[in-house]
């Protein structure tokens, strides 16, 4: 009798940690698995709940339909259709036939009253407008917020932004000029006096080894980046000490902290309107089809993406790009007219106001 | 002497009493359109971090006041004197320094009522509303301060405008100058900074111009 | 006099005014209206649950996975360093050693070796998005198994990689061959180790300390070393700036106010912040699972908080720290007999040296005040100097 | 009887060679003991060990012979300062208590009958938490009558 109770106990014993260990995952595991199966259902819920939303937004609202745009708002006073009627145009020049799959796109709008104070539902679908807008800012709205059709990250990431309309054409060239005459890059600088391989390296168009030593080029240039924008990034923690190395015009130090930089952090000595003005380029010269091809391969890479796109290689598309730029020199500083009337009637008033003055009265 | 007293503070209300009255209606508005808002009982963290900033804003506008009532009350005690080549304040039986004081105190004495104002205007404000836990009001502080930038920017006024015209351009030359300097030295990329050294020495940490700068907060923790 | 009282009536009518148009019950009434005319778009209630429901999923997920790697551990590794164990792609060996060794470099650095309670790193490599079937498991929140009833010697941490450490450790990344970006890999799994360390350093905490800890997510507790949580003097204090700015105070006020006072050197509020969660008696659960704030600086009751445990064990010494740490006494108690000082003063002085107490209030500088006044009464005494010089000309 | 000390070497002595410092310690504490006070041949010796943190208590039960004295020894690591031991019924109810040995607590006990017991310990003070412990239930020769 007593030998099987301490048969039992010293069993008892040895197994009890065990168990205990192999019960609380278990429990551990039921509770994770149960959330996951409530959180399914309740992601299928809010699916339906946002469709749902989608519907209440768009009910009993007006669908204004201009080329390939599609509008959906509520009754107002805005000026929807005669705005679309300005920005198909300038979209249709831009996306080609690509254009014709907008309708997939839809605009929904909801026009609210400007008033900030007036109570409104809350918004789960679309972008609200207050309903005071006029024609130019409608038509603003528009080119700004349409989706560019089939748009891949690939091309979203390398462009930097989305590829829309140019609001001011000429001017986003002139801004692409002065880049290339000041971007504080060897590289840059020597795209700007025709070097096309650097400036597809500056562009970022090719391969994406090696990036560091094709945008920053000199240690000037990476010591300049190292203690200027990334100068309080770097000036704390470990890196302070290797930023002191790099202060002191160590070449090797300045590389190493560019090189530590998370993979995309390295800044882009141009900014994305150039990428912006090389796409522009290609898309003009490819025709109506060019878009088409352009977001046809996402998988390729840019460069091979934009000759498509052009329908020519990448060098004379690269040149060309160039050329537009260099075409927008900005125009030097004008004194207009109404400056210089200005300017005499000012200097009239205060010398009648001196003649007035006492102190020529005796 | 304290009939002189009198008079000269007559005289020197007449001249700077919209002054006085403007800048004590200003003085009662601030504290509380600074605490605007801040009787809601429902507030959360958020809410007092907004009701910081909203104080912290406003409390931009006390040394603003300060320093413009100072100088325009220097102003007034002073035009007449100016306007009359002294000749009045010099015919008058009493030594000339007594007479500066006279004038220098009948300006304190009306400066009196704006530093007022700030104390019951932000007493007001502090006592209805209702401020987030953790956090309370400084109104004597706010008044004291104020107090101090008041008296400080009039003293300091007070001696340049009795200070002859020639006085002044000197001193407005002086800063006019070093103005230029810090400019052409920014044009001509020299590594100079008066403005910087300036400010350290005159605004930051113990300098004689501390008392109107750094944060005037009538809430705080 | 008649126009005197006209112009005190006008001054006080005006002010009247004012006081009915801006004080309570008028006046005080905020309408909470939005500046923007336009509101930015909201996800559905529905959507938000499901927000919810996956972030707890996230948590429980981490918390099975270190209770399942807890028991698969083997314990042929060295007693006197942690265990490394990798999630995700499958290591070579060498690059397995290399990061043992810096852990074990790391693990001296801490002045650690054999201890009671022996941790393990789960260093996830980057992980697959979430799909339908599940949600994204949790990847940017450090979590710990605490030692527990169920198993009392082992503290897990759990260190999502993320891409940068992942192409670091799996030698993807350009900086791998730079010395500093080693040191800084160091100092990034010093770093992680946060609760682990102290349970390895001064063992399994007692009830008091235990539920102090629990009730503020060990925000006191994150860091044993001695350098910044990232080096040299970095901590969350680094992060908030420069006190000339508006956003130091934005940054400030964000704070509780026990910790903004702290931050001004009052030893009343730096109390009230360092006992923060002591007054109610807090459940530990089992398992155990601490998962650190995404920002962790902004969650704190001390800045820098993350090492002030770190900070009293080494000005106390071990044998105080331990007496605190497992003693039965209520904490501010248990603390203050290991300081052998009120703990207010002492963390007001420890404060002290990260950062100059910050002004609160309206008060000047006095030594601003006594010079602003020294030199008005000196203007006064230039002015009545020359003005007994003026002469009529 | 032969099932039963497969069991116990199991549970002890594998583990007290791969364990840690200090669960060697308390192995290696607990094995002198034994030595000391002495078995009677052909009884086992019952042990236990395990961890604890302060305030903690642990029990176990154990089958005692009738008319065989024993000694109940508890040892501790070197980061326990107190630790008490407790001889319980199979009902619960006390039956002997040793709390002022400090870390070697030894309670003495001959049943009249053959029983389960229970034994407690309490880890009344550890520095270091969790603290190991070791008991032994140790038979003792019988004093001739």
């Amino acid at each position: 009798m007593s030998r099987v109770l301490a048969l039992v106990s010293a069993a008892s014993l040895l197994a009890a940690p065990l168990q205990s260990q192999d019960s609380l995952v278990a429990r551990e595991r039921r509770r994770a698995d149960s959330l996951l199966s409530t959180w399914r259902e309740a992601q299928r819920l809010a699916d339906v709940a946002d469709s749902l939303e989608r519907a209440r937004a768009t009910a009993g609202s007006d669908t204004i339909a201009v080329g390939g745009l599609r509008i959906i708002v509520n009754p107002s006073s805005l000026p929807l259709r005669e705005a679309a009627e300005r920005a198909w145009p300038v979209i249709d020049s831009l996306y080609g036939s690509a254009a014709e799959d907008l309708p997939r796109y839809p605009y929904i709008f909801r026009a609210v009253d400007p008033d900030s104070g007036v109570r409104r539902a809350v918004l789960h679908v679309g972008v609200e407008l207050p309903w005071d807008l006029d024609l130019r800012a409608t038509s603003m709205v528009l080119l700004t917020t349409v989706t560019p059709p089939d748009f891949d990250p690939a091309l979203a990431d390398w462009l930097g932004a989305a590829l829309r309309p140019a609001l001011r054409p000429q001017d986003e060239r002139a801004a692409v000029f002065v880049q290339l005459v000041t971007a504080p890059s060897e590289a840059v600088r020597a795209c700007f006096l025709g070097d096309i391989a650097r400036c597809q390296g500056v562009l970022q168009i090719g391969d994406s080894t090696g990036s560091l030593e094709r945008l920053y080029a000199t240690p000037a240039e990476r010591e300049a980046l190292v203690t200027g924008p990334f100068g309080d990034y770097f000036a704390r923690g470990a890196t302070a000490l290797t930023l002191q190395n790099c202060r002191q015009h160590r070449v090797d130090a300045c590389t190493a902290l560019l090189r530590s930089l998370p993979p995309g952090s390295l800044p882009r000595p141009l900014a994305p309107a150039a990428r912006m003005l090389l796409v522009r380029v290609a898309l003009h010269a490819g025709g109506r089809d060019a878009y088409r091809r352009l977001v046809a391969r996402p998988s390729a890479t840019i460069g091979e993406r934009l000759s498509s796109a052009a329908g020519m290689d990448i060098d004379s598309l690269v040149a060309r790009w160039r050329n537009d730029a260099l075409a927008a020199r900005p125009k030097p500083l004008t004194l207009s007219w109404w400056a210089s009337f200005a300017a005499i009637g000012w200097t009239a008033f205060f010398g009648f106001c001196a003649l007035r003055s006492s102190r020529w009265r005796l | 002497m304290i009939a002189m007293f009198r008079a000269v503070l007559y005289t020197q209300w007449k001249w700077s009493r919209l002054i006085v009255v403007l800048g004590t209606v200003a003085a009662f508005a601030i504290p509380l359109l600074s605490l605007q808002g801040a009787a809601r009982p429902d507030r959360g963290a958020l809410q007092t971090q907004e009701l910081l900033g909203a104080v912290q804003s406003w409390g931009a506008l006390y040394p603003l006041l300060a320093t413009a009532l100072g100088l325009l009350m220097a102003i007034a005690a002073w035009a007449a004197d100016h306007r009359g080549r002294h000749i009045h304040a010099l015919t008058l039986p009493i030594e000339r320094w007594r007479y500066v004081l006279l004038r220098f105190g009948a300006g304190v004495v009306l400066l009196a009522a704006p530093i007022a104002a700030v104390f019951i205007g932000s007493s007001l404000a502090v006592l209805t509303a209702t401020l987030p836990p953790g956090l309370q009001s400084y109104s004597i502080a706010l008044a004291v301060r104020f107090a101090f930038a008041v008296f400080v920017a009039y003293a300091v006024f007070f001696a340049v405008s009795a200070g002859t015209a020639r006085t002044a351009g000197i001193i407005l030359g002086l800063i006019a100058a070093v103005i230029l300097v810090q400019v052409v030295a920014n044009i001509a990329n020299i590594d100079l900074n008066v403005f910087g050294a300036a400010q350290t020495v005159l605004l930051l940490g113990p300098g004689p111009l501390a008392v109107f700068t750094g944060r005037w907060m009538l809430i705080d923790v | 006099m008649a126009s005197l009282k006209r112009w005190v009536l006008v001054g006080l009518t005006a002010c009247s005014v004012l006081a009915l148009a801006y004080l309570p019950p008028r006046g005080a009434r905020s309408s909470g209206k939005s500046i923007f005319a336009v509101q930015s778009l909201q996800a559905t209630p529905a959507r938000r649950h499901a927000q919810v429901l996956a972030d707890e999923w996230r948590n429980a997920d981490a918390g099975v996975r270190l209770l399942e790697d807890r028991q698969r551990l083997k314990r042929d590794s060295l007693p006197a360093s942690p265990t490394i164990v990798f999630r995700g792609p499958t290591l070579p060996p060498n690059v397995v050693r290399n990061v043992e060794t810096v852990m074990d470099s790391v693990w001296r650095g801490l002045g650690l070796a054999e201890t009671k309670v022996r941790v393990t790193l789960v260093i996830e490599l980057q992980r697959p998005n979430g799909s339908a079937k599940s949600p994204t498991p949790l990847q940017d929140r450090v979590a710990y198994l605490a030692p527990d009833s169920a198993h009392r010697t082992t503290c897990m941490a759990y260190l999502p990689a993320g891409p940068y450490w992942t192409s670091f450790i799996l030698g993807k990344l350009e900086a791998r061959y730079e010395g500093f970006a080693v040191a800084r890999f160091a100092q990034w799994l010093q770093a992680s180790v946060g609760p682990c360390a102290f349970y390895a350093a001064y063992g399994t905490p007692g009830r008091p300390v235990q539920s102090w800890l629990a009730a503020r997510n060990w925000d006191v507790g994150l860091y044993l070393g001695s350098n910044g949580i990232a080096g040299g003097r970095f901590s969350s204090l680094t992060l908030l700036g420069d006190p000339r700015f508006r956003w130091f105070w934005d940054g400030v006020y964000s704070f509780p106010p026990a910790t903004v006072a702290c931050l001004a050197g009052r030893p009343s509020g730096c109390r009230a912040a360092v006992l923060a969660g002591t007054t109610e008696e807090w459940t530990i659960p089992i398992p155990n699972v601490v998962l650190v704030e995404r920002r962790w600086w902004r969650a704190q009751h001390l800045l820098p908080g993350e090492r002030y445990l770190g900070d009293i064990a080494r000005t106390v010494g071990r044998d105080r720290f331990l007496s605190f740490w497992t003693s039965a006494l209520p904490v501010d108690t248990a603390l203050a007999a290991a300081l052998k000082r009120p703990v207010g003063e002492w963390t007001a002085d420890w404060q002290r040296g990260f950062v100059a107490p910050i002004r609160l209030g309206p008060a000047p500088p006095l030594g601003g005040v006594a010079i602003a006044l020294a030199i008005a009464v000196f203007a006064i005494g230039i002015v009545t100097a020359t003005a007994s010089r003026r002469q009529i000309r | 009887m032969r099932i039963i000390l497969v069991l116990l070497a199991v549970s002890g002595i594998p583990r007290a060679l791969t364990g840690q410092r200090w669960e060697r310690q308390v192995q290696e504490r607990v094995q002198r003991t034994i030595a000391a006070v002495g078995t009677s041949p052909g009884l086992p010796v019952v042990r236990r060990s395990g961890m604890l943190n302060t305030d903690e208590a642990a029990s176990f039960q154990t089958t005692l012979a009738q008319h065989t004295p024993y000694a109940i020894i508890a040892v501790c690591d070197d980061d326990c300062s107190r630790l008490q031991l407790t001889l319980l019924t199979s009902s619960g109810s006390e039956i002997a208590k040793e709390r002022n040995s400090e870390s070697l607590p030894t309670l003495h006990f001959t049943a009249t009958t053959t029983a389960v017991y229970g034994i407690r310990v309490v880890m009344e003070a550890c520095r270091w938490n969790p603290c190991w412990y070791a008991i032994a239930v140790v038979p003792l020769r019988k004093i001739p009558s």
